[in-house]
């Protein structure tokens, strides 16, 4: 016989978070974009910051994101999100700033103001998406692109030659002094997706904290630009991005291990 | 408040400080560096927010995020750091929030020098960034002018939600002359409408995107609405002699100042010369500039220190009614009252006004 | 009455203070002043110079072609300036480090020992003192209590030891010129 | 073996496949012959046998949080206050 | 040298190719990113310079590099990306080196949209950068045009050592048209000025630095008088139905080819309305306005894609001489043949010109 | 007897070099720019390479570097210099092309055109001139400036909590992939002087054999703008800039080793 | 003579190319001819849409606000254009996806299953194909042999065998259209 | 012990007295109650018993380039080609 303390109760166990408009994106299918401002937006609600927490929002296909947080927000320049956000931080230190910047936007055209945010120690978050192409523009070579990689404006692939080598922006930051939480994981599985949760909200918590730069690099899939299905895409992040750019933990003070 | 001897750039400075400024982000860049070092103590004395960016392209998004956040913010720079800015101004007009911008013109273009020069005329009233807006442009030609037009500045960047320039050029800047402090200010309330995180309320956004080319004409049409405001609303100009004045001096800044002594120097000797000094660059102070012409002037001589860029814009308001021509120094040169000098008396005799057919 | 004023040397001469101390002491007399220096390259070294107008009335341009006076300190600033003073102006000269001489007859010229002078003073730093005293002892655009108010007003504490010499030296150099003008 | 379910926001869904690939029930599959108002063919509970566990795996990886995930939950553990 | 049909952007870039392009530097930006696209593809092709800049403030400043270095060089860009070049194109005109821009202008201020647009008139015609001149600005229709002058910009920037806009829209970008390219031109030799090595020589230097007010003026003055000789000989536009016109459209680029199907309505219409469309948007058609305005034009409508920038231009042509209205789309809208139209009669009726009146 | 053989002959040993114009610098008395521009000069008269090489000038107080070298040049807009270099280098691959640039021109305004020329492996040689101030503008705060350093724009020296952290720029450069050698010497004794030399010389071989992107950082005074004698200004440099940023070979792959 | 023919569907139902290969036809019966991708947002995703204008004279504008056709290939393009078409118009629609319908008295509707027709054919992707020839059916602004010309002509080697499948579906396009037009 | 000299540009030098710091015989100085052209005190070899070696040290840390090393070298070292 059931007790009643034996009776299954059929619960909700996952639902749409409150810092997530409900409203349809405009990313494409299988785009881990939308992954990344899930886990987002559920750090938010878990820390219960919704109410004091901004977006600064880049250009690159994330560029509506803060259409989709349920929060204050901001849309910056390309490349200028950590700019703006300092802007807003020192005039309204006791709320949460986060930027969220593809890599076209942080490791390219905005490489000096994540470089200089990391330098001044400046108290923000950075949720880094690193899908190895500029997605909004149609597919160019990103900073980030793999060598060989093809693109439409690699379309021989990136030959190190003439484009250069990719750069690898977590262990750059990472040498900063002022950069308190750098690492780097991943969105291509549901494993790697729970541990990119975890590192979001130990980057909230650096800020909040009041211990300095914090920022989470994740390596995303770009399906459409790649000419990948979404599963496959996936499976690229993993079995070449991964090698190149190594997940882990590059910068992580003794402060915020406490934190963890 | 007794008058204290200042140099342009530091009274500046100390202006927007007593006009309650919460925050100041720029770079070096002569000559207004002073500027920049004042607040570098001042700001940072008051507990205020002072940041050194590592570039102009950087200070003018630093700008940017604390406008969003309602604060009253404020950069400076000169020509080639007013150019990287150009960018995060278009954002900042387009997203419609308050900032004061400090312009010190030096020679360009290029490199240039760094003597003064009114060269970025075109660069502040026409453009500033790509797209359609105007900033408003106030013009100092004094100490005391910089410190109460600063002063200004910020009320009429909030009360439009606009962006809103100081321009001088390095004699401006660099000048050191008596004069009077405000007093010091409390910070105001960060405005209704600024991002601040959602406490109880609708979410605020602040973007400049508009997908659509409707919702971007809409966005358009409202920043247009307000601009026709502004120059309905903001002319400003000062005049000398205007009276019975039959050659008409238009000068702006330094320019104005110099020619102001070379107008005095006329009127000595019999000329009937007037100087009409425009305070707004933009919105150009027309609607006082055509009554003044039709009042009986024959003749406009504009003096600036660039190759005539004002000058397009007396023309617009004057057309093929009286003849205008210019005077201008370049890259760095500041005319000199005798200059100006001849060059009124070259129109006097080319219009037939002679020193003496009008002197008694 | 409008008077112009060029102080010119090297940079460490205290050059551009001179023409500072001027300006507050035409402030302070209630009259329109202007001083400006110019800010050469955007590097250091080599010459500074500042302009200082003087007038009762407001002032149109803060810089000046041709000063009614010029104060130069050296053999530099001498080969710049000594053509420039208008006609029936001023040239007041540090006797001590120019070698440069002028040839013009319209103007007036006074040689002043300033460098050695404050050497004997026992402050090489005096040379701008005792310059603008023989300079206003000729022009006195602003008196020399003014100016003697005006340094005692304007010496930081730390300087406050400083004033008596300054205050020598500027009477020095009014000595200086007054001895040059009236033939002994 | 936990019991649970999962409702999939089909309007919402984009069709991308990734909960498709990731349930260890393997009980997710694409409609077929039906697309949703965006033109998208959506991911469809086929659960006869009631194998979902509401691990929420499926959740986990839906890129445009499409899932919501149920788990039948023993009343105990949910009130244990007033239990 | 049979027509194909080609998108705008591609064309432009071949057509640079063909012209004897040797280096490209760019940053991706929509609506001009396909030209950047192929370049990637033929330029390594060809074994010529292909960089994909990290920036387009790095895009320019490596265009100013090779310019330097006498090499045929290019970059291209929209509203945003123009505006962060402003710096770099101050040092080039200033540097008095070669260079063709290619500015595909869209919806601002800020982010705004990727719809065509004319918002950066003034941007292009009147600063372009801090200081004082204008960089030469050609204004296609259509792909053909867009290669013709493409093609012959770079000769023009040779000729004149100076900076060289292509501006188009994002519809010049997007649209595909049946064209012709023009043959491939072999690469010319990099001319004497280049900085190369001081091989056997005296040292070349390129710098836009001029210390002192007196040299900076000089060379102000030089690149005045240059800027006089392009505005003298280089003044280029295109008419229709221009001879018994009364009322004259004037527009350019997209908005003139819109204003075309308008004025050939309203001349089946029996309107007596002629087409005035600038090439060169600087140096401004001055000469040949003035003339057309002469032989007996009432009333004048400036159709544009933005708030109004080159009614200016216009304005200081035509004085108060003549009516001048304005009909302008913002923000990324393109105005359509019958709104111009509309505005065609609105005027006509004004200056009481009737259809029936005037036709035959 | 003195043999014909042991007969002294006196000889020039050290002379004004060819590379270098015969005139005066603005540089204020004491100040290492002068330094570094003669043995940049020597290096390029003992390579031989006066006739091929081309010098790209800062903003900054060698903004007259191309008065100075008898050598081709071209003055860059600040910060732009390894853009204007690679534009150069590009369109003259066979030539030699070097920027020389300040700390403010390098590690502020142009922290994105000098990292991205080190990804792209820019075959270019940069001499990087850390002084840990901005000279020409009167002795402002650089991003190089030492904690706690006074400067014109941090008036009570300079706080970290505020102004952040120093960048050290060698060590960023060193984690890209397209740098073939990046070294930090210093200027501050004739011994630093003497292997400061040779790592320029290293740096254009490595340019000369077409290996990558090459940088000698140079630690330098400012006797000036820091306010002390230029005697004392280089124990400055000896005592606090050497701990806070070593010197040594940063990057040095095996190619250039085989070089050396 | 001037057609105006928007082309709007999903990206890869194959509406731009649609509108390039009426372009291209167009073009090589010697007309003048403008073919414009409503280029959207700068992202993926969402609706693609072209705009040709096929014309005797020089085409001013390569935008039209009132097409003379629309050839909608899904519901929102129908919702969107269906009501712009100008009176005595085209609309073509393709009926395999649409289910809205129009009211419109005015215009000339065709409607033709045309996804479900091409997956008969064994090829989802000549939806377009099949629409292409249903409107020029009924517009011939350029004839359907040059359209089968240009198609062979296009047609890159490594789709040549698709060549025969497509001329297919563009006849079938016109037979469904003819059909349609002439009760049986 | 070897023997040179050195010339210093007196014209050129700016005072900084780095040569005077370096030199290991201690025989510049700077000169006494004379600037030159510019103003600067200029350095000056004072060497009356030929104690300088010609090491040339002095000049590697001269910012102005301002000096011109000699050293005595036995003939058969210089042309030893012709010696
Ligand atoms: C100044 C400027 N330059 C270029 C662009 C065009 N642009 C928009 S997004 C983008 C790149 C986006 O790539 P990334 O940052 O990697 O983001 P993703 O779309 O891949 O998420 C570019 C170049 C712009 N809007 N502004
Ligand atoms: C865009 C721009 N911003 C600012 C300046 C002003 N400026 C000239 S040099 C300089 C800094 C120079 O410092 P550094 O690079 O360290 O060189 P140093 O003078 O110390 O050798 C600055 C900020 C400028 N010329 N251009
Ligand atoms: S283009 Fe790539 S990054 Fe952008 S939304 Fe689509 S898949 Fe995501
Ligand atoms: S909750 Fe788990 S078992 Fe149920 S459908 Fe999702 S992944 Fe499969
Ligand atoms: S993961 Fe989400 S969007 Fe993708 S198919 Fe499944 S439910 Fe649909
Ligand atoms: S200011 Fe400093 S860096 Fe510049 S020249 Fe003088 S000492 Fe050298
Ligand atoms: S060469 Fe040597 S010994 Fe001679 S003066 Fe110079 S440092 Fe002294
Ligand atoms: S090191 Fe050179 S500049 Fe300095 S004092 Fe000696 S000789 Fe003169
Ligand atoms: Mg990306
Ligand atoms: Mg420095």
């Amino acid at each position: 016989m059931v007790t009643r303390e034996q009776e299954l109760v059929r619960t909700v166990v996952y639902k749409h978070p409150e810092a997530l408009e409900d409203v349809q994106t405009h990313y494409c299918p299988g785009c881990t974009h939308g992954i990344a401002h899930r886990l987002i937006a559920e750090v938010v609600d878990e820390l219960g910051i919704q109410d004091r927490t901004i977006s600064v929002s880049p250009v690159g296909c994330a560029v509506f994101a803060y259409e989709y947080f349920d929060l204050d927000g901001v849309e910056a320049a390309h490349g200028r999100a950590p700019a703006m956000a300092t802007g807003l931080k020192r005039v309204w230190p006791d709320r949460v700033v986060f930027t969220y910047q593809g890599d076209g936007d942080l490791a390219a055209i905005g490489t000096a103001e994540i470089m200089h945010a990391a330098a001044r120690g400046e108290n923000i978050t950075v949720i880094f998406i690193n899908n190895a192409i500029y997605g909004m523009t149609g597919g160019q070579m990103a900073p980030t692109s793999l060598p060989g990689q093809r693109t439409k404006s690699s379309p021989m692939g990136r030959d190190v030659k003439i484009a250069g080598y990719p750069l690898r922006m977590s262990e750059l930051l990472a040498d900063m002094d002022g950069a308190a939480y750098v690492v780097r994981r991943s969105l291509h599985s549901v494993r790697e997706i729970r541990k990119a949760k975890k590192a979001i909200r130990t980057a909230f918590m650096t800020q909040i904290s009041g211990l300095g730069f914090s920022m989470v690099e994740l390596l995303s899939s770009c399906p459409t630009n790649w000419g990948f299905s979404p599963p496959d895409a996936l499976k690229w992040v993993e079995e070449n991005m991964v090698p190149y750019y190594p997940l882990g933990d590059y910068k992580v003070i003794e402060a915020v291990k406490a934190l963890e | 408040m007794s008058a204290e001897l200042m140099k342009g750039n530091v009274a500046i400075a100390e202006a927007a400080v007593r006009a309650g400024l919460e925050a100041y982000f720029g770079y070096p860049i002569t000559p207004q560096t002073e500027l920049l070092e004042h607040l570098s103590k001042r700001m940072v004395e008051l507990e205020r927010v002072f940041v050194q960016a590592e570039s102009e392209v950087a200070a003018i998004n630093m700008v940017y995020g604390a406008a969003c956040a309602g604060a009253r913010v404020m950069t400076s720079s000169s020509g080639p750091g007013i150019s990287l800015m150009q960018e995060g101004l278009s954002y900042i007009a387009a997203s419609e929030v308050p900032c004061v911008v400090v312009d010190m013109m030096r020679g360009g273009p290029g490199l240039g020098n760094i003597q003064p020069s009114q060269g970025d005329y075109f660069q502040v009233t026409r453009s500033a960034g790509h797209g359609d807006y105007h900033p408003i442009v106030l013009a100092p030609a004094s100490v005391q002018e910089a410190i109460d037009l600063t002063f200004e500045a910020f009320d009429l960047a909030d009360k439009y939600r606009h962006l809103v320039f100081v321009v001088g050029d390095g004699l401006i800047g660099q000048m050191m002359e008596p004069a009077v402090m405000p007093e010091m200010r409390p910070i105001r309330p960060r405005p209704d409408w600024a991002v601040s995180g959602k406490d109880g309320r609708e979410k605020h956004i602040i973007t400049s995107i508009n997908l659509g080319a409707e919702r971007n004409e809409a966005a358009n049409l409202r920043i247009q609405d307000r601009i026709r405001v502004i120059r309905e609303n903001e002319q400003r100009s000062l005049e000398w002699n205007i009276e019975d004045a039959r050659i008409l001096v238009v000068g702006f800044g330094t320019a104005g100042r110099v020619a102001l002594s070379s107008v005095k120097m006329a009127r000595e000797a019999g000329l009937p010369v007037g100087l009409f000094r425009p305070i707004t660059l933009w919105p150009f102070p027309e609607k006082r500039l055509a009554e003044i012409v039709d009042g009986g002037i024959q003749a406009i001589l504009v003096v600036e220190m660039n190759a005539g860029q004002m000058i397009d814009d007396v023309r617009l308001v004057v057309g093929h009614d009286v003849p205008v021509s210019h005077y201008g120094r370049l890259g760095g040169a500041v005319p000199l009252p005798d200059d100006v000098l001849h060059e009124i008396e070259k129109i006097a005799a080319n219009i037939g006004l002679t020193a003496t057919a009008m002197a008694g | 009455m409008q008077e112009e004023v060029i102080f010119a040397g090297f940079g460490g001469q205290g050059v551009l203070f001179a023409g500072q101390l001027l300006a507050y002491a035409a402030m302070h007399e209630g009259k329109h002043v202007t001083w400006i220096p110019s800010y050469g390259p955007e590097m250091r070294g080599g010459t500074a110079n500042c302009t200082v107008v003087v007038s009762d009335d407001p002032i149109g341009s803060p810089i000046v072609q041709h000063p009614g006076v010029a104060v130069v300190f050296n053999n530099p600033s001498m080969l710049k300036y000594e053509g420039l003073v208008k006609p029936g102006g001023l040239l007041v000269v540090n006797s001590s480090l120019v070698t440069a001489t002028t040839d013009r007859d319209d103007i007036t010229v006074l040689n002043i020992p300033a460098t050695d002078t404050a050497n004997e003073l026992g402050e090489s730093r005096l040379t701008n003192m005792i310059l603008s005293g023989a300079m206003l002892a000729v022009r006195p655009m602003v008196s020399i209590d003014t100016l003697i108010e005006t340094i005692t007003a304007k010496l930081p504490q730390r300087k406050r030891h400083l004033l008596e010499i300054n205050v020598k030296a500027i009477k020095k150099g009014v000595e200086l010129a007054q001895q040059q003008l009236t033939p002994a | 073996m936990a019991t649970g379910t999962i409702v999939i926001n089909e309007a919402r869904c984009k069709g991308c496949t990734l909960c498709t690939t990731v349930c260890p029930k393997g009980i997710i599959e694409m409609a077929e012959g039906r697309v949703n108002q965006k033109g998208y063919i959506p991911a469809v509970l086929v659960d006869p046998e009631n194998q979902c566990t509401g691990c929420a795996i499926c959740a986990v990886i839906c890129p445009d949080v499409c899932i919501t995930v149920y788990r039948d939950i023993p009343a105990a553990k949910l009130q244990p206050a007033t239990a």
